[in-house]
């Protein structure tokens, strides 16, 4: 049995026994290559569910819309590594109680679609361990690379050509399942500590405040990149400052439900050489 | 002839150490360049990021952050919170193209009052060699500009 | 425009008094003036905000606004000082169609901070006393300290020619107190105006708007009788900027003011 | 025998508008983005997308655009205003969904207030259009009753050549002939035929569609929640739509000088519609996204007579969680059969 029909039968046995109250998971999209986000609530439509390497978008934000586990019932979700690391982010910082979630995990190796056992976050703990061991070693993004190697003048002109683009859609933060402020900072305005417009200031501000908030706390699941209607390669941005926050904290974002979250913790020793 | 460049400078400082460190080096008649406008914060760990951005968005050539030594902290532990913030947000700003020169982070004791005139020296100093933040300048300038389409 | 007085109606609560710098623009807004419209106050820096002229249409001398100090521009404009320049932009919308209430009775429902508007239908009617019939204005607060325009009220209620309900939400009421104590639907039942030839002008918050037409439905008021107005969120005023339609109704342009009737016909999960 | 416009003198003709005094504007690829942007030489246009990324609507009602300019002395305010930059252009290279959705904006920027920024930069341009050969999955003028080769909107149509060594020339309206005068003589007589157009499919029943959403009791259907759950709540659709027209007014600045500028907003933020108090009218994403379908199919119509759509499925092509016009029409399609 594929592991698509194995998570159908899982999933179609859950809501049938009332265990979960909805499975969010991924069906078609307009065009072959698209996946979906879809939300079953009956055990008729599990055939509505599939699993292949398209399915690349995660999930994990959904989770924290407004009202959806507020009854403490219980919800199945479809999760990569990184939505698992999202979740575990969530529940430490109280936005969700991960007890109230099956985990349908699974991970795209190549063009394979891997199942991950288990049903609680605690149980990926080793996927998860693995993927912070390894991450050090994974091969740099050629663009990452070069833009390392720029003067600090190129790489501000790099990033504001890039950040010229901006709109101000605001999908990078709407599709990002860390960005749960009810009110961002942006949308604040007493005081305005960033232009609203998207004029090329506005947008440079907006952009570096997104990427401090996501310091420590982004998974790479690559959802702002792909949500981008102007294609800036936020990846970089947020690959950057995960590589440093690993590096100089040896913090890894989301590896267990309990995890301190880098910027709001400290060791006495922490590294200080920049410091006068 | 167009005047020499003079270097706008802001520096947040936490009230206990380096704010009482600058009065220090006040009242010891320490001279030091005209260049900084000090604000004050109860604390290190008050200085958000936003505050360094709202500088650079004002038009400052470069900030200075400064508070009390590790350990020295009038609420035990914020200068340990801010120290972290620091550094995950100096890389960001390095990662983007704002020069390491602009914005500089120093731990001043209240009985460092010529650390602290030294330091606001040798930023100003470097600062003015820099020259003007054209860069962020021209993007500040765009913003009262007229539409280009 | 200038701000030439101001005065703390209730806590948060500001009217400000305002004449415009240039006499020609003073003219013409007089002249397109009606009582209902309403204008976008702003304080550069700010922005603007759009709140109802809280004067009426009668008194020409200047223009009025009261407001609630909530946010940004609100801040602003309540740490304005006598003298400071605001900006403004007016007037927009329509009015109520005060001829058509000649020679009938007049029911005035009012809640919280939304009175000002009501105030500006209540004396544009009062400064003409003498063509309307019974005047009943039921007004009520979450507490006595919230209730606005404390002198005016205090006006109406020794004038003979109104008949002023005042009362408060239960839990609001100070120890000597000495009107009603209650939601204003409840009071308003309690008062039973009739609907004969009368035409009633409710305004409050949305939820006080939904239940005081339920109240004025048992009391036999109809639909088309009944005014109120809409104050939804806006940034042009003049039906462009697309945020303050309710169903396909334009508020900016096709209101504020509506009567319950048109309301009743818009999708009410809109509103 | 018809009048022929070749590529390749194309730089010619930009040269020649330029002389006129047009700037030219096209699309281009930039910065790893399709947009329409000024350009100097013909060979910077890409004229071979199906369509850019970012629509024409930027041109003429600009994300950020400046409206005024204040200083606040000590006794007076004095203030600047802004319009946009005059001169005139020539748009070449539009697509007709794009062009079309400037047309449809005409009547919602002129009604009552007539707004200058829209018609300076409306009236001072020409556009070309050219017609499209080629279509994507997500392409559905046809739905809308629109086609490859839609007039609407443009001054001069132009469809590509069989043999693909230029364009059909089409005058559309004085403007566009007048614009032309300045290349009379690059535009050739020729015999040459136009390719065929691509094949939209089509992808709803619009009128039955509209019927649905008119009908008052659809307004609360179960379906507005069902179709918008994964909504996601960003505004790249809006902001990447021809016709969507929606802006916010915002100051910024100090008590010394600042600026007041017009920027894009969106109906699918919560906070476009949040009263001071907290109460909001649209307070769900599924009102939020009904209110972007109504206000198109229902509202729009209701007021000028026209969709505000032109089909062009940037909505759908580059939403975040593959939504978008074509999925809630053809859904409402099916509804009401």
């Amino acid at each position: 049995m594929s592991i698509e029909e194995q998570y159908r039968t899982r999933a179609k046995e859950l809501l049938a026994g009332g265990a979960v109250k909805m499975v969010i998971g991924y069906g078609k999209g307009t065009t072959g290559e698209r996946r979906r986000p879809i939300f079953i609530t009956s055990p008729d439509e599990v055939e509505r569910l599939v699993l292949d390497e398209a399915c690349i978008t995660n999930l994990s934000g959904y989770l924290v819309s407004e009202g959806l586990l507020s009854d403490e019932k219980r919800v199945a979700v479809f999760l990569r590594p990184e939505g698992v690391r999202a979740v575990n982010i969530l529940a430490a910082e109280s936005q969700l109680d991960s007890d109230q979630l099956v985990i349908f995990g699974f991970d795209v190796v190549g063009n394979e679609i891997k199942a991950l056992k288990g049903i609680h976050v605690e149980e990926f703990a080793d996927v998860i361990e693995s993927l912070k061991e390894s991450a050090p070693g994974v091969a740099k993004e050629l663009l990452l690379e070069k833009i390392e190697s720029m003067s600090p003048q190129e790489r501000f002109s790099y990033w504001q050509g890039e950040f010229a683009k901006c709109i101000k859609c605001y999908a990078c933060r709407q599709a990002c399942p860390m960005c749960y402020c009810r009110r961002c900072i942006v949308d604040s305005n007493q005081p305005q500590w960033v232009n609203t417009s998207s004029h090329s200031l506005g947008n440079f501000e907006w952009n570096i405040v997104r990427a401090f908030h996501l310091s420590g706390r982004c998974v790479e699941c690559g959802n702002c990149d792909r949500a981008c209607p102007v294609n800036i390669p936020l990846r970089l941005i947020n690959h950057r400052m995960a590589e440093e926050v690993l590096g100089t904290f040896d913090h890894f974002a989301g590896t267990s439900k309990t995890q301190e979250p880098v910027l709001a913790s400290f060791k006495k020793d922490d590294s200080e050489t920049f410091i006068l | 002839m167009s005047e020499p460049f003079e270097p706008k400078i802001i520096a947040f400082v936490c009230t206990y150490c380096t704010y009482a460190g600058a009065d220090l080096a006040g009242t010891s008649r320490l001279k030091y360049a005209p260049n900084v406008r000090i604000i004050r914060l109860p604390c290190t760990g008050r200085i958000s990021p936003m505050f360094i951005l709202k500088a650079l968005q004002k038009g400052a050539d470069g900030v200075l952050i400064s508070g009390c030594h590790p350990g020295d902290c009038h609420f035990t532990h914020g200068n340990y919170h801010a120290r972290r913030r620091w550094m995950v947000f100096r890389a960001l700003l390095e990662f983007i193209g704002i020069p390491p020169e602009r914005v500089k982070y120093s731990w001043i004791s209240a009985a460092e009052g010529v650390k602290f005139a030294e330091f606001i020296n040798k930023v100003t100093e470097d600062i003015r060699k820099l020259g003007p933040f054209e860069q962020y300048t021209q993007l500040i300038e765009e913003t009262e500009a007229a539409a280009s389409l | 425009m200038k701000i030439v007085a101001r005065h703390d109606e209730a806590p948060g609560v500001r009217t400000l008094r305002l004449e415009f710098q240039n006499p020609a623009d003073h003219d013409s807004f007089m002249e397109t003036y009606r009582t209902g419209m309403f204008g976008l106050y702003g304080v550069y820096g700010e922005g603007e905000s759009t709140f109802c002229v809280a004067s009426p249409e009668t008194r020409k001398e200047y223009i009025e606004c009261t407001f609630r100090q909530s946010g940004r521009v609100t801040s602003a404009l309540a740490n304005a000082d006598i003298g400071d320049l605001i900006t403004f932009r007016g007037p927009y919308g329509n009015r109520f169609p005060i001829e058509e209430f000649h020679g009938k009775n007049l029911l005035f429902i009012s809640g919280g901070i939304a009175l000002p508007p009501t105030r500006s239908v209540i004396w544009s009617c009062l400064d003409q006393r003498e063509k309307f019939g019974k005047v009943t204005i039921v007004y009520g607060a979450r507490t006595v300290a919230d209730l606005v325009y404390k002198h005016e009220l205090e006006e109406w209620l020794e004038r003979s020619d109104v008949e002023l309900v005042l009362t408060v939400d239960p839990g609001g009421e100070s120890p000597d107190w000495k009107h009603r104590i209650g939601f204003v639907p409840t009071v308003l039942e309690e008062a039973a105006p009739s609907p004969d030839n009368c035409i009633a002008v409710i305004c409050g918050p949305p939820i006080m708007i939904k239940f005081t037409l339920i109240s004025l439905k048992k009391l036999g008021f109809d639909e088309a009788n009944v005014y109120t107005t809409l104050e939804n969120r806006m940034k042009c005023g003049v039906g462009k900027c697309g945020r303050c339609n309710v169903g396909s109704v334009y508020v900016c342009k096709e209101g504020p003011v509506f009567t319950a009737a048109e309301v009743s016909r818009m999708p009410a999960s809109d509103l | 025998m018809t009048k022929i416009l070749f590529s390749d003198k194309l730089d010619n003709c930009v040269e020649r508008w330029k002389k006129a005094g047009f700037s030219v504007i096209g699309p281009v690829q930039r910065n790893n983005i399709s947009t329409y942007a000024a350009v100097e030489r013909a060979a910077e246009l890409d004229l071979g997308l199906i369509l850019t990324e970012r629509s024409i609507k930027e041109l003429f009602f600009p994300q950020s655009e400046p409206m005024l300019q204040y200083t606040i002395k000590k006794d007076s305010i004095e203030t600047k205003d802004f319009l946009p930059p005059s001169g005139q252009r020539i748009i070449f290279g539009a697509r007709p969904c794009d062009a079309s959705g400037m047309a449809i904006d005409d009547p919602l920027f002129g009604w009552d207030y007539k707004d200058e920024y829209w018609f300076q930069r409306r009236n001072e341009s020409v556009i070309v259009t050219i017609a499209c050969t080629q279509s994507d999955d997500f392409c559905m003028c046809t739905s809308l009753k629109l086609a490859p080769d839609s007039t609407k909107g443009s001054d001069i149509l132009l469809r590509p050549l069989e043999n693909k060594r230029g364009w059909l020339v089409e005058e559309i309206t004085d403007r566009g002939r007048d614009a032309f005068k300045a290349i009379a003589d690059i535009v050739q007589e020729s015999a040459d035929t136009a390719a065929p157009l691509a094949v939209v499919e089509k992808k709803f029943d619009l009128d039955r569609s509209v019927a649905w959403l008119q009908n008052p009791e659809n307004f609360e259907s179960r379906f507005w929640k069902e179709i918008s759950m994964r909504c996601i709540g960003c505004a790249s659709c809006t902001f990447l739509c021809p016709t969507c027209h929606c802006f916010d007014i915002q100051d910024e600045g100090d008590t010394y000088s600042g600026m007041r500028r017009k920027n894009w907003d969106s109906c699918s933020f919560a906070l476009f519609t949040m009263h001071t108090s907290g109460h909001n009218p649209r307070s769900t994403q599924s009102a939020r996204w009904r209110q972007r379908i109504m206000h198109k199919f229902n509202y729009f119509p209701g007021k000028f007579s026209v969709n505000s759509c032109s089909g062009c499925g940037r909505c759908s092509r580059q939403c975040p969680v593959d939504m978008g016009i074509t999925e809630t029409l053809q859904e409402i399609s099916k509804l009401s059969q």
